[in-house]
């Protein structure tokens, strides 16, 4: 196979979608195969890097040549790349999603047709900058890229609820941004490098500028990844947002956040991660996990059920700090990251279908979806098949992440944490359930005519979710190999 | 340092602080905004008091340019502030516990910042400098060593200006009446002085403080100025034009950034021998691109009306 | 002679500090946005001041930039914030 | 790149409409090269004299010299120089009276300003030198602009128990001076609004 | 073959999706179990199939479950295509029914426990759909709504199993047994099969369940599935009890006390379904014992099932025929009734009989022995009390249906399997005995059962407790959990959540350890 | 003797300063106190530019002080005029005896 | 005086980034809420340039990554303003 090298892929990952953006905004008009091209240049590349990541392991790349501590490294991870790969499936499903959601070529659906689609690849060039990037400083404007193409897409209805919603993501972001900056001002002051392994060589665990350092980091990241409690944004910026916004913020942006946070604490700051701070962050983990779930379990709103189980999600993938203070952290690793990447398919896959769903009906209150019958009917089959991976039914990857997670839990004997992720999953089934159980018992007939719903429509969740699916026996027998969990991350 | 640095330090902090509880707390809403506008200018004078003439000048020309600017026109468009009846907020008893967290927090930061060692990387930039292109060590960091920031940067800028105009058309351009033609005659003298202290900042960042983001600042400010003064977008210039002109900077940035793949063999390296001149390009690519971006940015929308005729 | 300049500027500072009260106290708009020219003003005597005392030339770049922009406030001020008679616009709203 | 606000080479003098772009050009030309020469100055205060400066001064000073706001005109205008150096001790000696007497004012905590708004028929014909003075007058003792009228010029007077017009008429006649101008014949005199 | 069985219902699944091969997809459906028959019917070696990580062979042991329940699985599918002709949610039924089936045959055929797993989950989770497609939509949204509650534990506790018992090297069934997996997965496994088995304690789903779904859905659900529950469990548990007497000891107890408790509870209900789901309560607790007790081979324990399972199968789809009939064939069909019930009572020259032998032979020595052979004895009183309720309650069962071939015959072929499954038995030992402890206690039954009637006694009638208690619980907590909810979303209170998160974190990791 | 003169005319320029603030402050209305401000400090900026100049010995150096200072001239009576007239346009009336 | 340089600075950041947080969170204003985060991020902009200063160079590292800063928050602000002025004019 003649691949091109790791660091061509990974310069046509960051710079492409910017300058297809700027390109798409500066012509002013909505050139559909530009766009389509765009997007699936970037898939084919992400795959071509997976494939190489596949096969050579971790690489390094210097931007401008120069060496760290001065310049800034782009390092090519597997768990980076598992969700380059995410996004890219995800960005290339909502990019077909939205060129065949926004119909009109006049009115508000002509401007939201215009604009969508440079905000979604500035969003998805955010989202692959951030997961290549090894420098606290550079992830910060890699996060602030992808928080403000986020927040103008939830804005992109330009109604009021939107607008609001939107406010209130940008000042949680800011906020969550600013507090981040102040713990790389104080890993800065601590140790004068930003570069990730600079630091995981400096870092010494014991003295309270790093320790403020990381709190700052962690709770900035926090915000930004809507965990419990500081999940007050969320709600409303996921489910007012379009639904190709809704597929990409909530299955990546607060997983890029949450990434981070990852990256970190399984990296440069490894060596911190004590039984309190571990047990603090598995605590807001079963927090989000038990009362996103009771949440999305009370909503009436088909995309604020989807939102509130985003909560409860990550609450899940919080579960990972607690598991990792004493255990073999590879495993754990690997769980997290590909919890993050279900997540990633599954949850964008249930909002798409989700507005398809909407769009059908044309209500968003879930006793009057339309039911499992004419096209609405593959929305429902992405919809089963993305609970199925939520829940993480086999043989979903959400089934193989939480395996992971189990089987780490078991190891440790960390009963607690059993418990709560035992506890956790019966709750998603509980409120998907609710959704699937109202929805084709309650099935409504829908307007007539029906909205016309075309494959563009229907493909994409459909797909996302089968992905979700399959690629689960994959990744399982990928992870029981061993060979994998040895070489998963370069810090661990 | 002399007593009399302290003290004016202390003066300056005190003030700054001061300010900043005014900008966020004043029981007015203008008298928030001008507190805030001062404050930023206080801002710039302790960016100088800190050796960072860089900042000061960006921070000079933001603040007590397109900031101010910006958060007054705002101020403009909003109704009257609507609070209920007003709050007198006494202290509540159950407020003291938060207080005194707030308290502690505030103190373990300042304990913590108190206590680092703040190694930095100046030595390593000198070190490094005679390779980078440019004489001023900030410029060097900014196009050289952390160029891939630089670049994310203004595409965020690029982004907001994507993210405003999304929105709708632009909300604060349209004007009142002209009050009185010293206006445009000020305006009329000072342009020239905008565009040339422009090129002079651009020029001056090759070597000493300066560069693109002062520069574009104070072209922006000149450019929203001739605004403000009754000036329109020219109708051959809306659409497209503008709109290379908006996104051209982060276009040349790329070019060179992915050039640098090719023509030095890693993304963003600048062939030695070309180094100063591929800056030079870059920086001004970046300067007018950024004055146009933050003028769009201060209309808000797109500008796509068709309005009525000149005042 | 540094010091001096120090203390020039110093005073300045203190200058400004007393002139807060007019932000605080109004009553108008107009009168808040006064003591910001003065402001804008004094802190270019000060980036002087400080100039003479370190010698530092950006500062008067920074000067300079502080003058030029010295009208840019009150110009939004009195375009935008305060206009005399807004031409009402409900343009450049997207229905 | 920077077509962002509207690019007018043609300045004011000619304001002959419909003159090929050619001719146009060259009837600028002796505003545009004393434009050129002012900035060039500009410039080499600003860069402190350095030489090697230039190869940025030269474009951006033609850039600047160029480039025009979209405003218009404002109006045709020529400076005299020998009007300028009558004007300059003047309006020094002018704004240091005003400055002072604000100053003393403000200090002497017995004294209180006593103001009131007069008219002020403006004699200067109407352009750049009405705008002008309205500005100067902010400048000068006592005396505040607050509206240009069609006939003439508001003043807001900080004292009025001092006449003000005297000073005025006597900054008119060298703002005209100046500008090169002739002062049309009109009434000399306070008149209240 | 492996693959054509396994992979049937899938085929015939897709076909449901397009609306072109729809009605070729809902016309074979009935049919989608014959290849597993005719696997588990095919003699000599077949090879394995390897579906990724997941491994299936048709070994003896799945083979012998895989017989009775191919058998019935397609014999209701016939009935289902008749029962729900017309039905307006045929569609979906037909979709849960395939998708069912296909677990359901996979996790006879699985080979590991990951394969195990994966095909029980979707069996189990695809029943929910079985149980929702009921007459009565709010019962049976109801029932689903427990059903799929109870699943999901049980799908819980298994994932818990599966990666306790994971951590040791490989996920073949043999590894497993030998390395004895810890206490862990032991508890969760079993509560995980228990719940699919419906015993004692967590069968709360079983009886709502069977009685809402429709009849051939009941039928499977009691016969194969709940069977399944069993199959598991003797895949996973490990062969070598030592080490296991009090949970051995403590199955024994919760089987004997379902065996009665079902019968009462069967007998105070008013529907003839739920009579039969309590019934299999019974059976279920009876199978338990024997499996607790250790000392039956695995061809026995599925001999047991299968003879269970045909007879539920027989009893629910003879409910159907039943309503439907008139005239002679009403008395053909209460004839076959009949013989169901004897079989399931255990009455002598039934296999029911046979059955029971089997059980107490294969019981000499144990400790329990003399207190099973009596439970064994009187549950033949209480299985003949539960028949003589569903019998009065079945005359009554009416349905708007008419009788068709693809009624009766299915059933017929079930009845017909049932009576002679016998005679496939290693030695039908006891078909030909008599003894009198075979009938008094059927007698006994019948005397209570007919002074009861006679009598009319009060029947005790159990008020649910958990469901209502749950209920109020929920309602009053609603409006609060919205209350706190809105508590967290304004900024005050994230800024004070902020800072406390912050300064505790700070804080702990100071100090932990 | 220039350096002199420089520092006399600084410590007067902050003396311009000074009354400049106090007028402000003591002032009863808008237009009073733009009196104040629109003289007083830009006189004060002068003196400190042309204090500064006299220190200086570099002729662009001192060149660059004056463009400052006329800077600041320039956009001052402009902005007096602008709130002026602003504040009389909104119904400010001027304070009076 | 005895106390380390950037004592003071170090204070100031710190009360600016605790003014700038508790009026994010506390003020109801949305205009307000902007202000207060430009002034939190102010407050970390004077910490890190701080702390460039402590060495025996003065550090550029944190210069730029500060004017960087200043630019982001500079476009942040301007897409808040635009939203709170549309949100305005879509006040019910």
């Amino acid at each position: 196979m003649d691949l091109p090298s790791t660091a061509v892929l990974v310069v046509v990952l960051v710079t492409l979608p910017l300058a297809a953006a700027t390109l798409l905004f500066a012509s002013g008009r909505q050139p559909r195969t530009l766009t389509l091209a765009a997007a699936l240049l970037l898939t084919v590349a992400a795959l071509a890097l997976g494939w190489n990541v596949h096969i050579e392991g971790v690489s390094v790349h210097r931007i401008g040549g120069w060496a760290a501590p001065l310049g800034i490294h782009w390092q090519v991870t597997p768990s980076g790349t598992v969700m380059l790969l995410a996004t890219a499936l995800v960005g290339l499903a909502g990019a077909v999603y939205g060129a065949g959601y926004f119909l009109h070529r006049a009115g508000p659906e002509g401007r939201m047709a215009r604009v969508f689609m440079p905000l979604w690849l500035f969003a998805w060039g955010g989202l692959n900058a951030l997961f290549v990037a090894a420098d606290l400083f550079n992830l910060y404007v890699a996060l602030e890229v992808m928080t403000l193409a986020s927040v103008a897409l939830v804005a992109l209805s330009a109604r009021r609820m939107a607008l609001q919603a939107a406010m209130r993501y940008l000042l949680a972001g800011l906020f969550g941004s600013v507090i981040y900056l102040l713990g790389v001002a104080l890993l800065y002051g601590q140790y004068g490098v930003l570069d990730f392994d600079a630091l995981a060589t400096m870092l010494d665990p014991d003295d309270p500028g790093s320790r403020a350092g990381a709190v700052a980091l962690t709770v900035g990241l926090l915000a930004k990844a809507a965990i419990f409690p500081l999940h007050f944004w969320l709600p409303g910026a996921h489910g007012r947002a379009e639904p190709p916004v809704s597929a990409l913020l909530s299955g990546l942006v607060v997983a890029a956040a949450f990434y981070l946070m990852l990256r970190l604490w399984f990296g440069p700051l490894a060596g911190m991660l004590n039984f309190g701070a571990g047990t603090l962050l598995g605590v807001l983990g079963a927090g989000a996990l038990l009362w996103g779930g009771v949440l999305a379990l009370l909503q009436r709103r088909l995309k604020m059920l989807v939102a509130y189980s985003t909560v409860s999600q990550f609450g899940f993938a919080m579960l990972v700090f607690p598991l990792a203070v004493s255990g073999n952290r590879a495993p754990v690793l690997a769980g997290g990251t590909l919890l993050l990447a279900n997540h990633a398919l599954a949850k964008a896959a249930l909002f798409l279908a989700a507005g398809t769903l909407v769009r059908a009906s044309g209500s968003e209150r879930i006793g009057q979806l339309v039911g499992f019958s004419g096209r609405a009917r593959w929305a429902w089959l992405a919809v089963i098949l993305a609970s199925a991976a939520l829940i993480g039914l086999p043989p979903t990857l959400g089934f193989s992440a939480k395996w992971l997670l189990l089987q780490a839990a078991v190891t440790e004997g960390a009963w607690w944490w059993l418990a709560v992720m035992l506890g956790g999953t019966l709750l998603t089934f509980a409120y998907l359930g609710r959704l699937l159980e109202l929805a084709l018992l309650d099935a409504a007939p829908g307007p007539s005519p029906p909205p016309v719903l075309t494959p563009a429509l229907l493909a994409p969740a459909l797909l996302l979710a089968l992905l979700a699916c399959v690629t689960g026996l994959w990744a399982f027998d990928f992870e029981l190999d061993g060979k994998a969990l040895a070489r998963l991350e370069p810090g661990s | 340092m002399h007593p009399v640095e302290v003290t004016f330090d202390a003066l300056l902090l005190f003030s700054m602080v001061v300010l900043a509880w005014q900008g966020v707390h004043a029981r007015n809403m203008f008298r928030a905004v001008v507190s805030f506008m001062m404050f930023g200018l206080l801002t710039a004078v302790a960016w100088v008091r800190l050796e960072a003439p860089d900042i000061a000048l960006a921070e000079a020309s933001l603040g007590a340019g397109l900031t101010g600017a910006l958060l007054l026109a705002t101020l403009g468009r909003l109704g009257p502030e609507r609070r209920g009846p007003r709050r007198r907020r006494a202290m509540k008893l159950s407020m003291l516990p938060w207080l005194a967290l707030g308290l502690v927090g505030t103190t373990v930061l300042l304990a913590v910042t108190l206590s680092l060692p703040a190694p930095g990387l100046g030595e390593a930039v000198l070190a490094a400098m005679p390779a980078a292109g440019v004489d001023s060590p900030v410029t060097a960091v900014l196009l050289n060593f952390r160029a891939w920031d630089t670049l994310l940067e203004i595409g965020v800028m690029l982004l907001a200006v994507i993210a405003l105009w999304s929105l709708g058309q632009d909300v604060l351009a349209s004007t009142s009446r002209l009050p009185a033609p010293a206006l445009p005659a000020l305006v009329r003298v000072l342009f020239p002085l905008f565009v040339l202290s422009t090129f002079y900042l651009l020029w001056r960042g090759g070597h000493g403080p300066g560069g693109a983001f002062p520069a574009g600042a104070l072209l922006a400010a000149g450019l929203v100025l001739a605004l403000l003064a009754g000036a329109r977008v020219p109708e051959r210039m809306r659409g497209a034009p503008l709109r290379w002109a908006v996104g051209g900077g982060l276009f040349a940035f790329l070019i060179v950034a992915v050039g640098g793949m090719w023509a030095a063999g890693a993304f963003f390296a600048y062939p030695p021998q070309h180094a100063s001149i591929l800056i030079a390009i870059v920086e001004i690519a970046a300067g007018l691109s950024i004055g146009v971006m933050l003028t769009a940015l201060f209309l808000g929308g797109e500008p796509t009306e068709v309005r009525r005729g000149r005042t | 002679m540094t010091v001096f300049y120090l203390a020039g500027a110093l005073f300045l500072l203190g200058n400004v500090a007393v002139a807060l009260a007019r932000v605080l106290r109004g009553p108008t708009a107009a009168d808040r946005m006064l003591s910001g020219e003065l402001m804008g003003t004094t802190a270019v005597a000060v980036l002087l001041l400080l100039y003479g005392a370190t010698g530092i030339e950006a500062l008067l770049d920074v000067a300079l930039v502080f003058a030029i922009l010295a009208a840019m406030a009150v110009v939004t001020f009195v375009r935008r914030t305060w206009p005399e008679d807004p031409v009402d616009d409900n343009g450049g709203e997207t229905p | 790149m920077l077509h962002f606000i509207a690019f007018e080479p043609g300045i004011e003098m000619t304001r002959l409409v419909d003159t090929s772009g050619m001719h146009r050009f060259i009837a600028d030309l002796p505003a545009l090269s004393a434009r050129v020469a002012v900035l060039a100055a500009i410039w080499w205060v600003l860069t402190g004299g350095e030489t090697s400066s230039w190869d940025w001064g030269v474009p951006a000073v033609l850039v600047a010299a160029s480039l025009r706001p979209g405003l218009g005109s404002g109006g045709a205008w020529r400076l005299s120089l020998m009007g300028l150096l009558r004007f300059l001790p003047a309006f020094v000696w002018y704004n240091m009276r005003g400055a002072l007497e604000v100053a003393i004012l403000a200090l002497d905590p017995r004294r209180h300003p006593d103001p009131v708004l007069i008219g002020y028929p403006l004699r200067l014909p109407p352009g750049p030198a009405r705008v002008f003075m309205a500005n100067l007058i902010n400048l000068v003792p006592g005396t505040l602009s607050t509206r240009l009228t069609v006939r003439g010029i508001e003043i807001h007077v900080l004292t009025a128990s001092v006449s003000v017009t005297r000073t005025l008429t006597i900054l008119e006649r060298r703002v005209a001076d100046l500008f090169a101008l002739q002062l049309a014949p009109g009434a000399v005199g306070d008149s209240q609004p | 073959m492996t693959a054509a069985a396994l992979l049937t219902p899938w085929l015939l699944l897709a076909l449901l999706l397009w609306p072109r091969s729809r009605r070729l997809g809902l016309a074979l459906a009935a049919w989608a179990a014959l290849p597993a028959l005719l696997l588990a019917l095919m003699p000599g070696a077949i090879p394995p199939l390897n579906l990724g990580p997941l491994g299936f062979e048709a070994d003896a042991f799945g083979r012998a479950f895989l017989l009775f329940s191919a058998l019935i699985w397609w014999l209701a599918g016939l009935f289902a295509a008749s029962w729900m002709r017309g039905r307006s949610d045929r569609l979906p039924f037909t979709a849960a029914w395939l998708t069912t089936l296909g677990g359901s045959v996979g996790l006879l055929l699985a080979q590991d426990l990951l394969s195990l797993y994966v095909c029980f989950a979707v069996a189990s989770l695809a029943a929910w759909g079985l149980v929702l497609a009921g007459e009565d939509a709010r019962r049976s949204r109801s029932a689903a709504r427990l059903y799929l509650s109870l699943m999901a534990i049980a799908e819980v506790a298994l994932l818990t199993g599966i990666a306790a018992a994971a951590t040791v090297e490989s996920l073949d069934f043999g590894s497993l047994n030998a390395s004895g997996a810890g206490g862990l997965a032991l508890t969760a496994f079993a509560l995980g099969f228990a719940i699919k088995l419906g015993v004692l304690g967590v069968h709360l789903w079983l009886p709502p369940a069977h009685a809402a779904a429709p009849l051939p859905a009941s039928a499977v659900l009691s016969a194969v599935l709940v069977k399944a529950g069993l199959f598991g469990w003797l895949r996973l548990l490990p062969a070598d009890p030592t080490g296991l007497e009090a949970w051995a000891a403590a199955l024994v107890l919760l089987g004997l006390a379902a065996v009665f408790y079902g019968a009462l509870m069967g007998v105070t209900r008013d529907h003839p379904k739920q009579v039969l789901a309590f019934s299999t309560v019974s059976q279920v607790g009876l199978l338990l014992v024997a499996v607790a007790l250790g000392s039956l081979d695995d061809g026995t324990v599925a001999l047991l099932a299968g003879h269970h399972a045909l007879a539920k199968a027989a009893a629910f789809l003879g409910l159907g025929v039943l309503a439907t009939a008139s005239g002679g064939l009403r008395s053909a069909a209460l004839l076959g009734l009949a013989a169901t019930a004897l079989v399931l009572i255990g009455a002598p020259f039934t296999s029911g009989a046979v059955a029971k032998s089997i059980l107490e032979t294969g019981l000499h020595g144990g400790g329990w022995a003399d207190a099973f052979t009596v439970a064994l004895t009187f549950s033949a009183t209480a299985t003949t009390l539960l028949m003589l309720r569903f019998a009065v309650l079945a005359l009554g069962y009416a349905t708007t249906r008419t009788l068709t071939a693809g009624l009766w015959l299915p059933w017929t072929l079930l009845l017909i399997a049932m009576l002679l499954a016998p005679w496939w038995l290693p030695d039908a030992r006891g078909l030909a005995s008599f003894s009198l402890g075979q009938v008094w206690p059927v007698l006994l039954g019948l005397a209570i059962g007919y002074g009861a009637m006679r009598l009319d006694l009060p029947r005790p009638r159990p008020a649910g407790i958990v469901s209502p208690a749950l209920g109020r619980l929920t309602r009053l907590r609603l409006s609060r959990i919205a209350h706190i909810e809105r508590w967290l979303l304004r900024w005050t209170n994230v800024g004070r959540m902020l800072l406390l998160l912050s300064l505790g974190m700070l804080g702990l990791l100071f100090l932990g350890a | 003797m220039i350096m002199m003169a420089g520092t006399v005319l600084i410590v007067l320029g902050l003396l311009f300063f000074l009354s400049g603030t106090v007028g402000l402050l003591r002032f009863p209305d808008v237009f009073t106190r733009l009196h104040a401000l629109s003289k007083a400090d830009t006189l004060a900026l002068g003196l400190v530019c042309a204090g500064l100049a006299l220190h200086a010995d570099d002729g662009a150096l001192q060149l660059k002080l004056l463009l400052i200072w006329l800077l600041v001239i320039v956009s001052g009576a402009t902005c007096s005029s602008l709130i002026a007239r602003a504040a009389l346009a909104h119904g400010i009336r001027p304070w009076q005896r | 005086m005895s106390l380390p340089p950037g004592t003071l600075f170090l204070l100031a950041s710190a009360l600016l980034f605790a003014i700038g947080t508790h009026g994010l969170v506390t003020c109801r204003h949305l205009l307000r809420k902007v202000l207060a985060l430009n002034v939190a991020t102010t407050g970390v902009f004077l910490l890190l340039v701080t702390l460039g200063r402590s060495g025996t160079t003065v550090d550029p590292v944190p210069h730029a990554m500060v004017l960087t800063g200043i630019v982001v928050a500079l476009s942040t602000t301007a897409v808040a303003l635009g939203l709170i002025v549309r949100l305005e004019r879509r006040r019910p």
